[in-house]
């Protein structure tokens, strides 16, 4: 409404603030935090981010040779899986969407666990690395993962564990009723619980803009009265710094944030995709030049962190690993028809042993 | 051991349960120092604590979210649907994620919830107060559905249902909340899953029924009995997974069978039970079978309502249309 | 999170304001609107708000006799529905909860009607008088209203209407993904809408401190970008005002206003309901030197517009009133059970011919 | 006259709609300027302008209360749900809305909406996309529920979908969408909406799918002839309401029934069908009812689906039992 001197008081104010280390080039714009100078860290990061980018090309790669099923790549904005999966300890739970594999492997799920499941078997998620026992699985369903994310909150401060959970998803899923309804139950129980936003600026083909009258997507945690704060998304040093931040406070007992990492989607939705339908392909060319691996890459070799022999031989590396695990695991046996039946309850009952063994019977015969 | 009436045996359940098992916690709107709107709850929350027993905000859909949530990490959520009418927007959770997360992970994870809310009308409530939505539940694959027709059938069914490992949908008939009592013994018995009961044995036909129609059924036996049909009831119980078992078993001695439900009779869980008969029972069946349902219409508001629902005379008319059959 | 000067920059800020015009003892704190000297206006304002409180008792003692069903009376928070319901225009579509039943008679819905739909019956919901023809009707699960809104305003904007529609909802309602829902697309789409939270501190037994963190209801509707006001619930020229300004924007083209009415839920939730199970009484004694019709008595009565002769005319004029038209209309014969199926369809599907005849022949036998 | 494929079937009606009645809007996720994800809504945008085809947020509780909104006052919303595994958020609207608006008002107001979505799996899709929930749908009060199984069929059923006062929901089988071809004249003719089509007369059983799944049954119904059995096939095309007289006239004539639907067996539209068949159909039957359907579990990934759902060899088996019985 208009404010109007003469009859309306302030109430209540608010801001949004935003966070950026690095600019295109890998220069400092603000005072760095401590992980800039980690250097294991960063290295370790800076690996995952390429590891991740490899990945997305041989899955794109497969599907396009039927070889694996559609795909969702996370191409150019690989800070925001990466930034957060190393600010989280082993004993944090995550809940992604489906374009953190990233994340998940960081975590310790397996090449070969992604490729089971992007191959369409539900084996690849039935991980077992310590980190990732309890972490939720892909969430095909965009938003219904902010609330389990709540509900995996609640249940780490009902047993007074020193952890958090961090929920990924989307520009388009902030949109949903279940990502509101997270963020304002997340306030109510000052749940520990972080909740990041990967703005990529596009739904398939729904631009940003056209989801919201949002000035910010931030902004949104504010209708939860939680902690909100827009980052950039292309920084991972950024992305990193706020999210172990946020952690932080989440642990502590100090509750709930809402981050909201701007990147941009440089690919295709999935493999099903053709993104030149619905947008201009200038507009893509624009975003390249803020490559979040570029930017670290620059930063560390700057720092003296990097150097051109180093990225040879890791490229070389991951290339091998990438292609170890898919001649190993993309062509595995599948499983019998009794694995429908298998986890549908602890134990089958005994209404369905009729099913099972009319469906083992077919699958052999 | 004290006479209860069906939702103090519920109370007494929860109690228990949270007594027994520090991973279960209730949630659900009012269930708190306001003991819920009908009372399930009354007392818990001052026994157990609010960290055990918690109001949520208004809405269905973050209850469904938080419990499929908290499950996965191993704690036993026991959530409360104010009235049936506003579960719609917890089946999204139900169907995508409780009944498929063992599944998806491969038994890595499990969503070990229970979901109570209200079933039935004739209560004289509001609009969206009297709905009974059990078969759109029964189709969803994982999940159980369970529905007690007394005091006693509550108390340890809802205790199976809290034990489970897996997700169930626990459906309380809103009639029989302070209907009757019956003595319960808080002994901390589970009743079986995955069973019918027959209630009252009987040779001419099979009724069968659930929820607060099994009373219905019950009475229509004592007048049926009157006019020497003798009727077996058969109360469901656990709609899904159905136990076919019994069912072929009555209907093989009595060769006929009378279906009762409050829902809507197009795809009601009734049609089920039919097409198992259809399928299975054919060699015994002795006349059609008849399903006795609400209409496929919206339940009427209180006024209406009384023409809608299904009442002793109107199974009475239907046991004696299979009875003068053939 | 923590401002930090250091590496944070603001990115957006936001402010709720507050409007009050007259104080607890009718006088004025602000410059007062022009509806404040339109004695025609107050006197109508003044007289439904009156009948709202004694239609309310009538429905409670109706209910405690048997002869009417479960009842939510308005007891308190008169301010609300009467503010927004003059603020509207006849081509202007209301879209309620559950607990507007003045505002519905003030757009021209009859005594008859509400008797009707609160005894058990739809026909209470079938009104014919040009305002409210197309009103929607009760909405008895929380918060679904809130998207109808959005539809029913997309319908006016679509056809290019200078109308816009109004939809109310308790604090309890901003928690449901619904509200959120509506208040996001109403932004996007930029539809003439205006959402009025009737914030009457409870919903059942939960207060509103437990359906969110949020400082004010008002800043929910900055989550999908739209105007946003609070106004005290309890002085019927600032809800007047605040939603007549928001539909004169509405129609205008300048999109959705969010405003939270602060009020009090004076009386239980409902006739089933027994409110000292949960809240202090005392805190409900604070409350009552608050009330709304005191509040505007007095502040016609300083300005001279109303006298205690006045008063007790129109009290008696209301009482005649409604006890007129419970004894017309409350023991109104029944609909047959065909009326079951009258409306399922615009015409019964043959496949429901035959449970029609059922239906019908045992209401005869 | 064009040889269409079901999705360019659904895109002219839709254009014919768009033409023929100004009060027809489109909305959904991606149906603007990217067509759809299926490219249902091709063109459309381009050719009728962004107030007439519209991208939604991604929320599909949001696609759903708009469109009752809407159609309230009387403009008739078409909407997209991207896939059927995301319907579930819209349920709380058809079943407490959509489908109760009129009743409710008494006539006052009405829900004249589509909701369109997918049907049924084998597309090699991730998990929720492949789902069968036509039986949630076909027990709401006040819906109709139909689903095409040719280019021909989706034609005429959708423009009658539209035009109809009342709520309907639109299941595309998603298999079929770029199956086969059809001519499909651009006549503006509807296809009738409350009845069952006889695809293939015979005489010794009687097939009865819909989606997908018709043409499943009608290449069974090849073989079979080879081996001397001649099964009429029936499609259902509209579930709900659901018309029984086709089918009893069929069984009547041929004593023998299996139904084929890819949905979950427990509570899927096919016991709906077999109860009719208890219920009305007994003297008929010469063996019993068979269904033929998607197991009891969660509709596997990918790797495991064509062990899941119904094929041609799953319904010559069971035709085969049946035609072995008594
Ligand atoms: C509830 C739901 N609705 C629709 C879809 C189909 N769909 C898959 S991804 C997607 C867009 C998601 O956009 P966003 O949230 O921005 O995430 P991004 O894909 O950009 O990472 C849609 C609509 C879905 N998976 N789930
Ligand atoms: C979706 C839904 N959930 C639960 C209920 C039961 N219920 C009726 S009123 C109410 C409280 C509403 O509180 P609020 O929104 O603050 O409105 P108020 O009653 O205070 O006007 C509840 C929980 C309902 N009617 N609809
Ligand atoms: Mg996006
Ligand atoms: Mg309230």
């Amino acid at each position: 409404m208009q404010p109007n001197a003469g009859r309306d008081t302030v109430a209540a104010t608010f801001e949004v603030r935003r966070r950026q280390y690095l600019d295109e080039d890998g220069n400092a714009v603000a005072d760095l935090p401590a992980a800039a100078r980690d250097q294991t860290l960063l290295r370790r990061i800076y690996r995952f981010m390429s590891l991740s980018r490899a990945l997305d090309a041989k899955f794109v790669s497969l599907q396009r040779t039927g070889r694996s099923g559609t795909y969702a790549p996370a191409y150019g904005q690989e800070a925001v899986p990466i930034g957060l999966a190393s600010a989280m300890r082993e004993t944090d739970v995550l809940v992604p969407s489906y374009r953190e594999g990233s994340a998940q492997l960081w975590r310790g799920v397996e090449i070969a666990d992604l490729l089971q499941y992007f191959a369409g078997s539900e084996r690849g998620q039935a991980w077992s690395a310590p980190a990732v026992r309890r972490d939720l699985p892909i969430c095909i369903t965009v938003g219904n993962q902010a609330l389990h994310a709540a509900g995996v909150a609640a249940a780490l401060k009902y047993r007074g564990e020193d952890a958090a959970a961090v929920c990924v998803f989307g520009d388009g899923a902030t949109s949903k009723g279940d990502v509101y309804a997270a963020i304002n139950v997340a306030g109510a129980w000052a749940l520990p619980v972080v909740f990041v936003v990967t703005n990529n600026q596009w739904a398939i083909s729904t631009p940003r803009n056209r989801q919201s009258a949002a000035e910010t997507l931030a902004q949104k945690g504010m209708a939860g009265g939680i902690a909100v704060l827009q980052v950039d998304g292309n920084d991972v040093l950024a992305v990193h710094d706020a999210v172990s931040e946020a952690l932080a406070r989440a642990r502590a007992g100090d509750g709930a944030t809402f981050i909201e990492c701007v990147t941009y989607r440089l690919q295709d939705h999935n493999t099903a995709d053709d993104s030149t339908r619905y947008r201009d392909p200038a507009e893509v060319e624009q975003h390249r030049a803020r490559c979040p691996l570029r930017r670290l890459r620059a930063y560390m070799q700057l720092s003296g962190m990097w150097s051109d022999e180093e990225e040879q031989a890791m490229v070389r590396q991951i290339a091998q690993e990438i292609d170890g695990a898919v001649e190993r695991h993309l062509d595995a046996a599948g499983e019998g028809a009794q694995a429908m039946f298998d986890h549908l309850h602890a134990e089958l009952p005994a209404a369905y042993r009729g099913q099972r063994a009319e469906a083992v019977r077919r699958d052999h015969g | 051991m004290a006479e209860l009436t069906l939702v103090q045996a519920v109370n007494l359940a929860l109690a228990r349960a949270l007594s027994d098992d520090p991973d279960v916690v209730l949630f659900g709107q009012d269930i708190g120092i306001h003991g819920g709107v009908f009372r399930a709850t009354e007392g818990l929350y001052q026994r157990f604590g609010g960290r055990r027993v918690i109001d949520t905000p208004l809405d269905e859909m973050t209850i469904g979210g938080l419990a499929v949530g908290m499950a996965t990490q191993g704690l036993k959520p026991v959530c409360e649907i104010q009235f049936i009418g506003f579960i719609y927007p917890v089946l999204d959770n139900l169907a995508n994620h409780a009944g498929r997360m063992r599944t998806r992970t491969r038994g890595r994870l499990s969503c070990p919830l229970v979901v109570r809310t209200t079933h039935g009308g004739l209560v004289r409530a509001p609009e969206h107060h009297s709905d009974s939505i059990e078969a759109l539940l029964a189709h969803l694959p994982g999940l159980r559905v369970v529905i007690p027709s007394s005091p006693r059938q509550a108390y340890g069914l809802l205790l199976a249902a809290i034990r489970d490992p897996d997700p169930v949908v626990f459906l309380e008939p809103t009639r029989l909340y302070r209907a009757f009592r019956e003595e319960v013994e808080d002994d901390g018995r589970a009743a079986p899953l995955d069973r019918c009961f027959v209630t009252d044995a009987g040779s001419d036909l099979t009724l069968v029924a659930w929820g607060a129609m099994h009373a219905d059924a019950r009475a229509a036996r004592d007048e049926l009995a009157k006019e020497g049909i003798s009727a077996e009831v058969i109360d469901v119980a656990t709609l899904k997974p159905f136990d076919a078992d019994t069912l072929l078993a009555s209907v093989e001695r009595t060769g006929r069978c009378v279906i009762v439900h409050e829902a809507a009779r197009t795809g009601g869980f009734g049609a089920e039970i039919a097409a198992i008969l259809a399928e299975r029972g054919l060699p015994s069946l002795l006349a059609p079978v008849e399903r006795v349902t609400g209409y496929d219409t919206v339940v009427p508001m209180p006024r209406l309502e009384k023409a809608y629902f299904p009442d002793r005379q109107r199974i009475i008319e239907a046991c004696e249309r299979v009875m003068r059959y053939g």
